[in-house]
């Protein structure tokens, strides 16, 4: 290891993270090509069998007929959530030691979104139809639903990725422009353009800055409002155990707990294979995982509220579900989810444990297999236990649902490894503020400015 | 402008012209294809594209003849509904009537005749023309019948009513045999002798459910099957909107039927003692001074050994319960006993549906309005004098194993599938040297004909029928052609017909609509001259129009005493069942589910309809006491073999909630082995394992005396059906309400009330 | 060291050249689809017998119910049977060859497979029956039909209001008659809605409103069921 | 009308009770439960009117079968005191329908008779109405259905066959209510006379136990079968305003 970031000089930075996007060796062709066939393999085939045969080749039946395909959707969207939301709060709080993590923890909330965009599309029946659920006018003279929770949800998504695709743009900008100045040939062109000619300027750095707080603070809201809307998907309806009020704190709860996850899962992995051990560290790590601690603790107070809720009403419909939930079929995913969710993470109060690598990895992995049962649980069990004991029913799924399922991490790896090769992963600028400056000798003109 | 080199303007040049392809391409792919429109050559009469036009007719699923209204769109049938118009069913159809558009569009029937051109039982049916098909069945007959051995030839038919029935009674006589058998598996064999011993009519008497305040029916599941249940569902509905005198319906069965969910009051008395239940109820009626007949010291007599507590002992219903049934049907007026399939099937059967005849009278039903009324005679054939039970089948196999039968033709009948495999009927068919079938189907016994002349189904050809349990008064309607002949068939009457003239004595008909129409030319001369219409034809065409005709000829004075003879000869034995009770521990009651006797199977609609109590499809099942499932460690799924005596058929346990703990059932209709590809290997065929028990009153087996034993198999399997819970946990679902409640109820719906 | 975007566009000008191409040919190739198949000449399919209507509807000003009988009572207009062709050409025009052609069919007594030109999706329900007796002329939705030898889907009209045979045989005009010849030239959910949110019936006969409203068939299930 | 007004007249719809007494009709159904012997005929009936596929064992034992109108079977108390009460159960037309908010396209809205619509070519297969049916009488097309041939001529013209991917219900047979409607208008008369159009299920029933008609109508058999003191509606307290009234079982004492 290279030792205290502080040590490090500006030129290093740059050189470190330029290098991670120009020298490739093999084993990051091997990831990618690896990545890539899965993610035809698990996930477009079986999907254009789908496509072919009808949903049919997925598990659902009556009366469940949402299954993984739904609770995918919530958990990428639950895992988009903590990067942009997470870095807004952190830029607003201005707390430095986001600025080595922010980077990706955004670009796993655009590529969490584009995946849960795709699973809507998987999700569907007839997802060549899928344009009618946009407000556009047409020769039918037909508009969308707009009293639709779900209609809310498209629109609360799409203005979520547009907000965060905006949002790592735009704090890219003067790190393209730094490996613009580093680099030549195609490269050179492609980050001429994405970095809109920045230069550095004071007037240009101040607009930024003004800029980027601006939008994080707009962000905010939002990222909350999607995931209440999300939970609206289920909440709005009046099957048992999915009608409650505290179903939007809990999925945004739920969200913000999965991502934090989630970027935990993401720094291991570049700061093992992307040499980046200078810029994310135990400190890192540390805060991180005080952050789990938290909303571990907030995530399971709203499960036991709902238990009880649950259990207090008296309502055959609602006792039912959950006694269901707790003692019926999936009940031994239950209680996994209870055991990665709620007790495991206790150990993060341990600092000793935060700070170590490899079991805050394993942790941030249990909490999302945990996580993403959450969401299995909410679809499957309120679903096949609802008001007419005759229409009861059970839900499996198929293989080709836990293919898609598999798939879509290797569609979302793939998108991030073709994201470290284009954009800087850590944000540079960032970084450097962090660190003193250079008293001694200011970098070259030639070296560039702070950009 | 950059400047554009050869290897650049190629690449444009390329870029353009896959560009103009594709969208070439994505406009054609979305084009509609070629459609035709093919118009009539010389349109019909009363046809109209687009618009629908009803043909009425006569349902032939079952025996009971509902009338039905065909909606034909451009020449096909789209929908069978009752008719409105029919006394019977008025309007109503059950799940099977309905079907019956599968029976014409079945993908698995037979499009022209067939020979079987390797061994026997084999798919070796290969294409032969009518002209080949009628001469090879003509030329077999004619030998027989011109060397005098005409007897030598056997026909065996489907239950045909009305005047298709004289028809083939007319060809028999032609061809010199008196080997003519009508065969339906669930022919009410008991139901007629009982009838004839205590009533000395051999008939089927109308039971008016519609009007009675009491009924007690003894096993007879009237609204799913027996006689006529859609006419039964009727009379239900109409007794139970009685206002204040809502009908009271009680069961009284081992297992419970669709009609006992129905009926206020369950009774589970043990399997075969339905008889002696009713001789307990009538002691109580007679003993306590209900009944003030002339002949009471007779009756007094001949009860005396039926005292509550003896019939308590012995039918395990409690003496409380006896005795508030006995007051309450005998203070009830109207009231009616009604006993059948269960109680009919055993070895006692005709003994206790005497027993209810006896209760009847004893309560004063018979001849009144909503009880037993009798009909008068149909006014065409039927067929009942002819209908074969076990005894004649089993006697015809006997023959044929003797070699006593050369020619066995077949009409839409299914007795390999229906007899047990004791009786050894497959085996006997096979010592006949030609069998010809004229089905419409492959099933288990046209599998094993040599050839086969399809014949149409009856939505395409002609026929009547004259439903005998009927409606009170005479009725009958016509069978008319709603579609023209998909297929290179036939109709069975113009089969007969043409082999009738083959060999030499042809009948006096054309065809078979000359037969029916004929026939009733003479119902026409026969009616009253006043009110007839002017001309047999305005008759004819009045009556396909309406689809029904009737007479108000209702015989109300009609009492038929019994005799002191038949008063001393009731009573009831305990019923005997074959095996022994220590190995076989249970009583196996093979019932009849919504595959009628196992002809409706091959129908998708049938199949995939949920069984009317337990909403499986698809396959078999054991139903069992959920008791008896602890007991033996068995739960929902595990599959079984059922070993009787005779043999074992295996299916999956279901645990039934309202079934006596001694007996177990099984419904009858899956485990074709050669029925289409609905049909064939699916579930079991209960009537495999019966023992050839005969009930030697009514000459028919006692299906439901034939003790079993269950051997788990180890094996699970998932029961197809439909349900999930079927328990309410006190949501409120299905809402009752209490005796009192309903007497408020004034708006009742009018249902049409057949008049008495 | 030169920040500045221009370089960067201008090497991608070739690139982005091919990609405008490209997709400017997918439309031309559509268009180009569409000019040489759309044009009624072409797009009119090959039919068993060439019929005309210009002669019968146009030139001898036989009403379109004549041999449409179905179309007042029913939902589908229907074909005529070939016995309705010979009722006529018995006795007209019995030698020309393509009465020839009719008589052969005839005399095999086999139906003559017309190409089906005009089409609604299978989910359409569309009934003939309400429109003709609610006084639309024919030519409202198919276009002037007794001018065309041939008939193809696209029957633009582009004349304005012309006018209208009416369904009886009478003349009207788009002042007198209800509705208007449409210039849309794709059956599609906009023509039917257009019509039936300018149109209310009164009498039994369609009359123009300014806004129909939901009454007025514009309820899904009037069509799609 | 305007954009605004449009949105109001949607919330009025939703909002007020007898909203549709100013329509025409309001149709309705009422079962009684006392009548009903869950035989299964209307079963059938609304297969064979409304194209219902036949979808094969296997699609059974997924739980993937298509009944617009299924019989639930309750069963109650433990052998001998046990009665099975039955109920048939379809798309209770309800008028403040949980469905009909939830779609995202208006594949299923209310229209002015008072019948929740399902347009199966607008539906693009959230499968969500589903989810949002307290009943769950709606059933989703899990694949393309064939009839084998020639089963398919069988197949009701004035019927769409739904295809993969689309989501279907129970209609009360809108192409009946349609011909009725159309059949009145020929005969110049304004509105259906009570009886004269019934859906396939209450042609049907062999015991008559259930009646169809306009609620609007104070006179017709269906307004005064729902005035029976017996009348209730399933999972009322769920405030769906359904359209389908059952009359309750009742329990005599013998």
């Amino acid at each position: 290891m290279h030792g205290e970031p502080n040590q490090l000089k500006y030129t290093d930075i740059h050189n470190d993270v330029v290098r991670s996007i120009v020298e490739t060796g093999p084993n990051y062709y091997i990831a990618l090509v690896t990545a890539f066939a899965l993610t035809l393999i698990c996930f477009f085939f079986p999907w254009f069998y789908q496509l072919y045969y009808g949903i049919g080749a997925a598990g659902m039946n009556h009366p469940s007929v949402w299954g993984t395909y739904l609770a995918s959707f919530i958990f990428w969207i639950g895992l988009s959530h903590s990067g942009t939301l997470l870095s807004c709060v952190l830029h607003i709080t201005n707390s430095s030691w986001r600025k080595a993590m922010y980077r990706s923890a955004e670009a796993m909330t655009l590529f969490s979104l584009v995946v849960a965009a795709i699973m809507v599309m998987v999700h569907v029946g007839r997802p060549w139809f899928i344009h009618w659920a946009a407000p556009y006018p047409n020769q039918m003279e037909m508009w969308p639903n707009f009293r639709s929770p779900l209609l809310f949800d498209v629109m609360a998504i799409t203005t979520y990725l547009t907000g965060s695709t905006i949002f790592i743009y735009m704090g890219s900008i003067p790190d393209f422009a730094a490996v613009r100045d580093r680099t030549r040939g195609w490269r050179n062109t492609m980050y001429s353009l994405m970095s809109l000619g920045w230069r550095g300027t004071d007037t240009e750095w101040h607009r930024l800055h003004w800029a980027y707080t601006f939008l994080a603070v707009l962000i905010i809201p939002l990222a909350v409002s999607v995931h209440s809307i999300v939970s609206w998907d289920f909440a709005m309806s009046i099957v048992p155990a999915l009608h409650q009020t505290i179903f939007a704190p809990y999925f945004v709860v739920g969200a913000i707990y999965s991502g934090t996850a989630g970027i935990v899962t993401v720094m291991f992995v570049l700061r093992k294979f992307m040499d980046f051990g200078q810029y994310i560290t135990e400190l890192h790590f540390d805060n991180l995982g005080k952050l789990l601690l938290v909303l571990s603790l907030l995530w399971t107070y709203i499960n036991v509220v709902e238990v009880f809720t649950g259990f207090y009403s008296g309502a055959s419909g609602e006792t039912e579900a959950l006694n269901y939930r707790l003692f019926g079929f999936y009940a031994p995913l239950y209680w996994e989810m209870i055991t990665f969710c709620a007790i495991a993470p206790l150990l993060c109060a341990f600092k000793s444990f935060r700070t170590s690598f490899v079991p805050m990895l394993v942790l941030s992995i249990a909490i999302n297999i945990g996580m993403y049962t959450e969401r299995f649980l909410i679809v499957a069990t309120s679903l096949s236990r609802q008001y007419l004991p005759d229409a009861w029913g059970l839900y499996v799924p198929s293989a080709v649902e836990i293919s898609i399922l598999l798939g879509t991490f290797a569609l979302f790896t793939t998108l991030f490894l073709l994201f470290v090769k284009v954009f800087p992963s850590v944000s540079m600028y960032e970084v450097k503020e962090t660190m003193e400056s250079p008293k001694k000798s200011p970098p070259a003109a030639s070296e560039g400015s702070p950009a | 402008m950059p400047n554009i080199d050869r290897r650049d303007f190629i690449k444009l040049v390329g870029a353009g012209g896959v560009g103009v392809g594709a969208g070439v391409v994505l406009r054609e792919s979305i084009k509609h294809p070629k459609e035709h429109l093919i118009p009539h050559v010389l349109a019909p009469e009363d046809y109209s594209s687009g618009v629908a036009t009803w043909y009425n007719s006569v349902c032939s699923m079952c025996s009971a003849g509902c009338g039905i209204s065909v909606r034909t769109r451009e020449g096909r049938a789209k929908k069978i509904e009752g008719n409105p118009s029919h006394a019977v069913n008025q309007g109503g159809l059950c799940a099977v009537g309905q079907a019956g558009l599968q029976v014409l569009y079945n993908p698995d029937r037979l499009t022209g005749p067939l020979l079987q051109s390797a061994n026997r039982g084999s798919d070796g049916f290969t294409q032969i023309t009518w002209e080949d098909g009628l001469t090879r069945v003509a030329s077999r007959l004619d030998v027989l019948r011109a060397a005098g051995r005409g007897n030598r030839i056997a026909l065996l038919t489907r239950g045909v009513g009305g005047h298709l029935a004289e028809l083939l009674e007319s060809f028999a006589e032609g061809v010199g045999t008196d080997q003519l058998h009508h065969y339906d598996y669930d022919h009410p064999h008991a139901l007629y002798a009982a009838n004839e011993r205590f009533f000395g009519k051999q008939h089927l008497p109308y039971y008016d459910l519609s009007n009675t305040r009491h009924l007690l029916s003894f096993g007879a599941d009237y609204l799913a099957g027996w006689l006529s249940p859609v006419h039964h569902s009727l009379g239900f509905a109409n007794s139970r909107h009685g206002g204040d005198n809502r009908g009271y319906f009680v069961q009284i069965e081992p297992r419970m039927s669709p009609s006992g969910a129905a009926a206020d009051e369950w009774v589970p008395a043990k399997p075969g003692t339905e008889g002696i239940l009713a001789l307990g109820l009538a002691h109580h009626i007679v003993a306590s001074g209900h009944y003030e007949g002339e002949d009471i010291n007779e009756w007094k007599d001949v009860l005396s050994a039926y005292t509550l507590e003896k019939v308590a002992e012995e039918t395990d219903v409690s003496e409380s319960v006896l005795r508030r049934l006995a007051e309450s049907f005998a203070n009830a007026s109207p009231s009616l006993a009604i006993g059948g399939d269960g109680a009919g099937n055993n070895s006692n059967g005709v003994d206790t549906l005497v027993a209810i005849n006896a209760l009847n009278y004893l309560a004063g039903n018979v001849g009144e309005v909503g009880g037993v009324i009798f009909n008068p005679d149909p006014a065409g054939a039927t067929s009942h004098s002819r209908q074969a039970n076990y005894q004649t089948l089993a006697q015809l196999a006997e023959s044929a194993r003797a070699g006593e039968i050369d020619v066995l033709i077949l009409n839409d009948v299914n007795p390999v599938f229906t007899m047990p495999l004791a009786s050894e009927f497959k085996a006997a068919l096979a010592q006949i040297p030609f069998i010809v079938s004229l089905s419409s189907f492959i099933d288990e016994t046209s599998a094993l004909a040599d050839v086969i002349l399809p014949s149409h189904t009856y939505l395409e050809s002609w026929g009547d029928a004259f439903p005998e349990q009927g409606v009170g008064f005479s009725i009958g309607a016509v069978s008319q052609p709603v579609i023209a002949p998909l297929y290179n068939t036939k109709a069975t009457g113009d089969i007969v017909l043409d082999l009738a003239r083959r060999i030499g004595k042809p009948m006096r008909w054309d065809s078979t609509e000359d037969c029916i129409k004929d026939g009733w030319n003479k119902i026409y001369q026969e009616s009253d001259s006043n009110t007839r219409t002017e001309s047999f034809e305005s008759f004819w065409t009045a009556l396909l129009k309406a689809g029904v005709w009737g007479k108000k000829n209702h015989l109300k004075t009609d009492t038929s005493r019994p005799n002191a003879n038949t008063i001393a000869s009731i009573g009831v034995d305990a019923p005997t069942f074959s095996g022994d009770a220590e190995l076989y521990p249970f009583v196996l009651q093979p019932y009849r589910s919504g595959m009628h006797d196992g002809r409706a199977a091959n129908l998708p609609w049938i199949q995939e309809l949920p069984d009317a109590m337990t909403s499986v499809v698809y396959g078999s099942w054991v139903e069992i006491n959920p008791k008896t499932a602890k007991d033996l460690g068995l739960t929902e799924g595990d599959l079984v073999d059922i070993e009787s005596v005779e043999g074992a058929v295996r299916a999956p346990i279901l645990v039934y909630p309202a079934i006596r703990p001694d007996v177990i059932a099984m419904p009858i209709g899956q485990g074709h082995t050669n029925y289409g590809r609905y049909a064939s290997n699916r579930g079991a065929n209960p009537l495999e394992i019966l023992s050839p028990l005969v009930d030697d009153n009514s000459g028919n087996v006692a299906s439901n005396a034939t003790r079993v034993k269950i051997v788990a198999t180890g094996k699970h399997v998932e029961i197809v059906k439909t349900g999930g819970k079927s328990r309410d946990l006190g949501r409120d679902i299905v809402q009752t309400t209490g005796g009192d409640d309903h007497t408020a109820q004034t708006n009742s719906i009018p249902i049409t009330v057949i008049p008495t | 060291m030169n920040v500045s975007i221009q370089p960067a566009l201008k090497s991608l000008q070739t690139a982005a050249l091919i990609a405008v191409v490209a997709v400017v040919g997918i439309f031309v190739g559509y268009f180009i689809d569409f000019l040489i198949t759309d044009n009624p000449e072409v797009s009119a399919p090959e039919q068993p017998i060439a019929f005309s209507h210009k002669i019968h509807a146009g030139d001898n000003e036989i009403p379109c119910q004549y041999c449409h009988t179905e179309a007042r009572r029913s939902p589908s207009a229907g074909v005529p049977s070939v016995n309705k062709c010979m009722g006529c050409h018995n006795e007209v025009a019995t030698e020309s060859p393509l009465i020839r052609q009719v008589s052969e069919y005839w005399e095999n007594k086999e139906p003559i497979p017309w190409v089906k030109v005009h089409d609604l999706p299978d989910f359409v329900h569309f009934t003939h029956k309400r429109h003709v007796q609610a006084g639309i002329a024919c030519q409202t939705c198919h276009g002037p039909v007794e001018t065309m030898d041939k008939i193809s889907v696209h029957s633009r009209n582009n004349d304005g209001p012309t006018l209208l045979a009416s369904t009886t045989g009478e003349i009207m005009n788009s002042e007198t008659s209800a509705v208007a010849a449409t210039q849309n030239d794709h059956w599609e959910m906009g023509l039917c809605l257009n019509c039936h949110k300018q149109h209310d019936v009164v009498d039994g006969k369609a009359v123009r409103v300014d806004d129909g409203g939901f009454d007025n068939g514009l309820d899904c299930w009037t069509c799609h069921k | 009308m305007s954009f605004l007004d449009r949105i109001t007249e949607g919330w009025r719809k939703n909002r007020k009770p007898g909203y549709y007494e100013d329509f025409d009709y309001h149709w309705a159904m009422t079962i009684d439960l006392d009548q009903c012997s869950g035989c299964g005929a209307c079963v059938t009936a609304c297969q064979a009117e409304n194209n219902l596929p036949i979808v094969g064992e296997d699609a059974f034992t997924k739980g993937r079968e298509i009944k617009w109108l299924r019989i639930e079977h309750y069963w109650e108390g433990e052998y001998p005191d046990v009665k099975l009460n039955v109920i048939p159960m379809m798309c209770q037309h309800c008028d403040s329908a949980p469905c009909e908010t939830v779609c995202p396209v208006s594949a299923t809205y209310h229209n002015q008779d008072g019948l929740n619509t399902q347009i199966y070519n607008r539906c693009i297969g959230t499968r969500s109405c589903a989810v949002y049916c307290p009943y769950e009488v709606r059933y989703f097309n899990y694949n393309d259905h064939t009839w084998e041939s020639p089963l398919d001529q069988q197949l009701n013209p004035d019927v769409s066959v739904r295809e993969k991917g689309v989501m279907e219900k129970c209609t009360f047979c809108i192409q009946r209510i349609r011909q009725a409607k159309d059949n009145a208008k020929d005969d110049g008369r304004r509105r259906v006379r009570d009886g004269e159009v019934q859906p396939a299920c209450v042609q049907t029933c062999p015991s008559k136990a259930m009646v169809f008609g306009d609620r609007n109508d104070p006179q017709s058999q269906v307004s005064q079968s729902l005035n029976d003191p017996r009348s209730y509606k399933v999972l009322d307290e769920l405030n769906t305003n359904s359209s389908v009234v059952y009359l309750k079982k009742v329990e005599a004492e013998g």
